[in-house]
């Protein structure tokens, strides 16, 4: 049978990985023989997964040496445990001692896993700066967004702390899922069942038109190799510089849009003509659409 | 001497009850048109204690605004209502329960209140008359049934009650004749008031009352199938009924439920079935509901034409232009004729849908001990019509592998069962016994909640095999027929391995290498579509999905 | 949470590779780890399952696996998620395909 | 509790400090044994919102163009990240992200970054601010947590008794000081003289390492991360 696509979301951590990586080029570090597994869990009735959620290990990408992590979203919803933080943080350490063209974060969770918060919470702040000192080491660090949980949560602030974000469509990226939002302040200030809010609010779309992620691609394993291949051995700079234009992008965002109540009302003021139209764009038109506003990125 | 005749009987109570109510109504209308401030009022003057009321509550369109309105009235003006609905799915409908407003209940199907009102039945709360099938319960509106009042809901209406009911006709019509003819009150919610209707459904003639609901009526999705969770379990069973029902039968005309598995099987129709060389020799014409699973079968061409009854969403949904292709699709008229009803549904050859449990003579229900849901339409479609005939391939075919005696040839209709030999939470499918003769004395009913009887039933496929009832030549056979495919369930751990193995020489038991399918290929790869965006690409952006099945 | 092991004869040749990985641990799903390992011929398996009582199901899925792919010196290591018999038997299926494949 | 906020300032550096609130935002410098200080932080159990974030890394960019070398002190008192669609709108992940970015740039060019929790750190919030830290304490009394156990029984599904039972047993699970500073996420509790305590943190000796997975596994409450961190830094297979 014919397959037209690998789709990204679909695909497992290690299936991403596969399509990601040179063929046979990726080693794994402390793999499922090793049976690291979390601590926690048993105690609480749950099932361990012999890897924690997350693959990481080192390979090529168009014969160039990166380091990837990437997150099962389909064990426990991708969250961020004890173990399963502690191999992205080693691995973003790594990127000190061997100096890769890139690390790579394929990202697919929902933030911290309840079941060993403390554990998690810490773990997150752990990567956060692992993947800083990476950078401050001269090692771009590259997140794809594109499975089924999004990225939200304490790794949604890892996610930008990074060099690149490369998203698909179906990505989302926000601190707070929508069901917490409804569940807390009331469906009147989200319904989390309104699925096209959900994603004209957190989704890639969205966040590409005003400036949080730097490439949005078609949900395909390809489309996502070939974005993160155009940023491997580009680290951005990060000195006093950088973050003060960071924080001038930001401090306009702020004043141009805080009183929009909706995503449209934002690509209106950003000068998209038919704001209605955005969510059906498909990439390539709606990459066509980034590239005809002024300047690209706000 | 007639003094005695003349003093007997009244021959216009219904008119003069009617003339009475509308009287009542009219003090908080304008003409026809209700005020939607004073509905509860209203309703309390136009509905008298006892009433058989319909709510409409189809597949997918609800009266809501009505339905929650009566919720709101004083059980000091409305009390024992008799409801007669078909779909009990919103709150409202059992809230009028639990407040005293209704008492006795009949219905086809509740979906998602099962569990509640599972739970009123206990507490003595709802009476129910009984779980019809569609084509009963529509039946009987014109004959013992007939509501008293009746809420519908349309797309619009005009000042003289003319009512244009959009893409979404659903079971309007039979409502509204049975009411209208029988001196019923019949009370529509409209999504808007215009001047001029842009087609007349219904003629104001028959409307009594229209109210301009705060929101447009409510539309439950429940055709819409998200490809992204289809299973490769289900991708399998889908192989296996292209290869062994489909293909050998050479089906062209049939209906398919709306679960996941006929889903399944829609997907793979323009990828495995179309490189089998099948497309134009199977599944040319469908009686389905109008699942968006269908539209890469249309729009790849494989799929000719499309026959259904309602759409999605008030865009249109799966007519907005996916379906463009579809060559027939009459407007349901079913209920001008009652008695054709029955006749018309199971029109098609063959079906094929899902069930919960299914016992050893291949009876199946989807009632279990906890949950009321009732079949809808199953059981009609899902029944052979002994009073067909005709010279299809399939059903001259199905006819002769039955081999009943004497000389005459006869055809037999192809009614498929398709399942997973275990269901949630890992409770089997396959059961010694149906939780429906449990539930059939907890709930004092005349009969077991069946849906399926095993003596209609030919074909039964789960992911093991397929067991073709046809061929087998007595209850003993059947029963290891259908343990044969039961898989590691406590039914199919038990069966006679050897018997099993002659029924697989008969082809009466057929496994996946049997049937020419390699599991090999049974993976999501396989579906034409693996998304709803997917659905939306290959109808090139005219299937417009209801918003909590879009991830973008 | 419940803990199983199982025994079973070796029927086949020892495996191309090392070790192959399929499915995940999900509701409904599971993941199997089959590896090569020094077992005298025979074959083990190991099950931990959210899904308590269902000791004699796993045993005939596990005897029908080994009996079907003819494998020896093998151990299955399953964290299950509470899938069904058909889902374990595919995930069964896909490792061992891959454990065999000297190719891949 | 420890007493509100300004009580905690006037302790460290007297009445007549330059930090100033507004809403539940503090910003400002103040002095202490000689040298300025800029404190940042919130109070009142604040909602870390996309405008809170930048007010508080503006006043970290400052701290970094007025003086190199300048201790940061960050106040850490809140309810959370705010939950609100405007908010994500903006995206107040990328606001916050800002904020810890700041910080961390700011502990890497030679400023010192004392945290201090008083009454209340929750998830997303800690990590916008103590997480960033140095080193980061908290006042006697307060609470750092990653959701309420109320809630985080219904979301786990596991009953709010087990919960507890379980929490108790481990520090990974439930909230509280005691359980942060077991798994490495707080350095400790500041009670007593609080001039004295800050003056220790400003002149403990640090190389920029993260020493939280170590202090959690000293501690015994994360007792694996610091060896898999390390085995997966080496590259091992297993």
């Amino acid at each position: 049978m014919r397959v037209a696509r690998h789709s990204f979301y679909e695909a497992t951590a290690r299936k991403r990985i596969d399509g990601l990586l040179d063929a046979g080029s990726f080693r794994e570090f402390c793999g499922p023989a090793a049976r690291i597994v979390s601590p926690h869990l048993p105690a609480l009735g749950m099932p361990v997964a012999f890897d924690d959620g997350v693959v990481v290990g080192e390979g090529t990408i168009d014969g160039r040496p990166v380091l990837v992590a990437a997150q099962e979203g389909g064990f426990m919803g991708g969250a961020v445990g004890e173990v399963h933080g502690a191999k992205i943080t080693g691995l973003l350490e790594r990127a000190l001692d061997v100096k890769p063209d890139a690390a790579i974060l394929l990202l697919d969770t929902g933030g911290v896993r309840l079941h060993e918060a403390n554990a998690g919470l810490v773990a997150m702040g752990e990567i956060q700066r692992a993947a800083l000192s990476a950078r401050h080491a001269g090692v771009p660090v590259i997140v794809a967004i594109g499975g089924k949980n999004g990225c939200y949560g304490g790794m949604s602030i890892v996610a930008r702390s990074c060099d690149w974000i490369v998203a698909s469509e179906e990505g989302r990226l926000s601190i707070s899922g929508p069901e917490v939002i409804e569940t807390v302040e009331g469906i009147e200030e989200f319904d989390a069942q309104d699925r096209a809010l959900v994603w004209r609010t957190m989704g890639a779309k969205h966040r590409r038109l005003i400036g949080e992620i730097d490439a949005l691609v078609a949900d395909d394993v390809e489309a996502f190799r070939t974005a993160i291949l155009g940023f491997v051995g580009r680290p951005r700079p990060l000195d006093l510089d950088a973050l003060e234009a960071e924080h001038e992008m930001l401090s306009r965002r702020l004043e141009r849009f805080w009183d929009c109540a909706d995503g449209r009302d934002v690509w209106a003021r950003l000068g998209v003509n038919d704001p209605a139209s955005v969510p059906a764009l498909d990439a390539a038109g709606f990459n066509g659409l980034v590239d005809a506003l002024s300047g690209g990125r706000p | 001497m007639l003094e005695t005749a003349k003093t007997a009987r009244v021959w216009d109570t219904l008119e003069r009850s009617y003339r009475a109510r509308i009287e009542r109504g009219a003090a908080f209308a304008d003409g026809k048109t209700v005020r939607r401030d004073e509905i509860v009022s209203f309703l309390e003057a136009v509905i008298e204690p006892g009433d058989r009321v319909c709510i409409e509550g189809n597949n997918q369109k609800h009266a809501d605004f009505l339905a929650s309105s009566l919720a709101k009235t004083s059980t000091d003006a409305i009390r024992d209502l008799h409801i007669v609905q078909s779909n009990i799915a919103l709150p409202p409908h059992l809230d009028v329960f639990e407040r005293g407003t209704a008492r006795r209940l009949d219905f086809c199907y509740a979906g998602p209140q099962g569990l509640r009102m599972a739970r009123l039945v206990g507490e003595g709360k709802i009476e129910v008359g009984a779980i019809h099938t569609y084509l009963e319960l529509y039946s009987r509106y014109f004959c013992d049934l007939t509501p008293h009042v009746s809420f519908v809901a349309a797309d619009a209406a005009d000042a003289d009650g003319n009512l244009y009911t959009g893409p979404n006709t659903e079971d309007t019509p039979a409502i509204v004749e049975a009411t209208a003819f029988k001196s019923g009150v019949l009370i529509a919610q409209v999504n808007r008031l215009v001047d001029k209707v842009p087609r007349v459904d219904v003629p104001g003639d028959w409307v009594s009352f229209v109210v301009e609901a705060p929101k447009p009526h409510y539309i439950e999705p429940i055709f819409t199938r998200d490809p992204a969770v289809i299973t490769e379990v289900q991708v399998l069973m889908a192989m296996m009924v292209i290869r062994g029902i489909y293909e050998k039968y050479g089906v062209t005309r049939l209906n398919h439920g709306i679960g996941f598995d006929t889903a399944a099987i829609e997907l793979i129709l323009p990828t495995y079935a179309q490189d089998l060389g099948l497309k134009g020799k199977i599944c040319q014409y469908m009686s389905v509901n109008p699942c968006p699973t269908l539209i890469p079968a249309i729009e790849s061409g494989f799929v000719e034409s499309i026959h259904c009854a309602g759409s999605e969403t008030r865009h249109g949904g799966l007519y907005g232009g996916a379906l463009r292709r579809v060559l027939h699709r009459p407007r349901r008229h079913d209920a001008l004729e009652p008695h054709l009803l029955s006749a018309r549904r199971p029109l098609f050859r063959s079906l094929i849908g899902s069930t919960l449990q299914i016992d050893l003579e291949g009876n199946s229900s989807t009632a279990t001990l906890s949950r009321i849901t009732g079949f809808g339409g199953a059981p009609n479609f899902g029944s052979e019509s002994r009073a067909r005939r005709h010279g299809s391939e399939a059903w001259l075919k199905a006819g002769r592998e039955q081999r009943l005696s004497g000389e005459m040839p006869r055809g037999r209709k192809l009614v498929v069962q398709i399942v997973e030999t275990f269901g949630d939470g890992m409770s089997p499918t396959f059961v010694e016994r149906l939780d429906a003769w449990e539930l059939q004395k907890t709930f004092d009913m005349p009969l077991p909640p069946v849906m399926v009887y095993g003596d209609d039933l030919t074909h039964l496929v789960t992911e093991e095999g397929i067991a073709n009832l046809l061929l087998c030549d007595t209850m003993e056979e059947r029963e290891q027929a259908i343990r044969g495919v039961a898989g590691y369930t406590p039914v199919g751990m038990k069966r006679d391995r050897e018997m099993v193995a002659r029924l697989r020489e008969k082809g009466a038991v057929q496994y996946a290498d049997d049937l020419g399918v390699d599991k090999r290929f049974a993976t999501r790869d396989l579906l034409a579509a693996r998304s709803i965006k997917d659905l939306v690409a290959w109808s090139g952006g005219l299937y417009d999905p209801p918003s909590r099945f879009r991830n973008w | 949470m419940e803990h199983l092991e199982f025994d079973y004869d070796g029927t086949g040749e020892k495996p191309a590779r090392a070790l192959a990985l399929a499915g995940v641990v999900g509701s409904g799903n599971l993941e199997v780890l089959i590896e090569a390992a020094d077992l005298g011929g025979r074959c083990a398996a190991v099950v931990d399952t959210s899904v308590r009582g269902f000791g004699e199901t796993w045993r005939q899925v596990l005897a029908d696996f080994f009996a079907r792919h003819g494998l020896s010196d093998v151990r299955v290591s399953i964290n299950d998620g509470g899938a069904t018999p058909a889902v374990v038997s595919l995930r069964l299926d896909q490792a061992a395909a891959e454990i065999k494949d000297a190719q891949a | 509790m420890s007493g509100a906020i300004e009580r905690v300032l006037a302790d460290l550096f007297g009445d007549g400090h330059g930090v100033v609130r507004d809403g539940g935002t503090l910003t400002g410098v103040a002095r202490f044994d000689g040298r300025t200080v800029t404190v940042v932080g919130t109070a009142d159990r604040a909602v870390i919102g996309a405008d809170v974030a930048l007010k508080l890394a503006r006043a970290v960019l400052d701290a970094m163009r007025d003086e190199p070398g300048r201790p940061i002190l960050v106040i850490v008192d809140n309810a959370g990240h705010r939950l609100s669609r405007r908010d994500e709108l903006m995206a107040n992940n990328g606001c916050i992200a800002h904020l810890t970015r700041c910080l961390d740039a700011a502990r890497r060019r030679g400023h010192r970054v004392i945290g201090l929790v008083h009454d209340l750190a929750v998830s997303g919030g800690f990590m916008a601010t103590g997480l960033s830290t140095d080193l980061c304490f908290a006042l006697p009394g307060s609470e750092v947590r990653v959701m309420a156990p109320a809630a985080m029984a219904r979301v786990t599904k596991i009953p709010l008794e087990r919960l507890e039972e379980l929490s108790a047993a481990n520090p990974v699970l439930g909230p509280g000081v005691e359980n942060f500073i077991r798994v490495g996420g707080l350095e400790g509790v500041w009670d007593g003289d609080l001039k004295a305590r800050f003056r220790e943190a400003l002149s403990r000796p640090l190389d920029g390492a993260d020493m939280r997975r170590s202090l959690g596994e000293s501690r015994g409450g994360r007792t694996v991360a610091a060896r898999i961190a390390a085995k997966v830094r080496a590259g091992a297979s297993s």
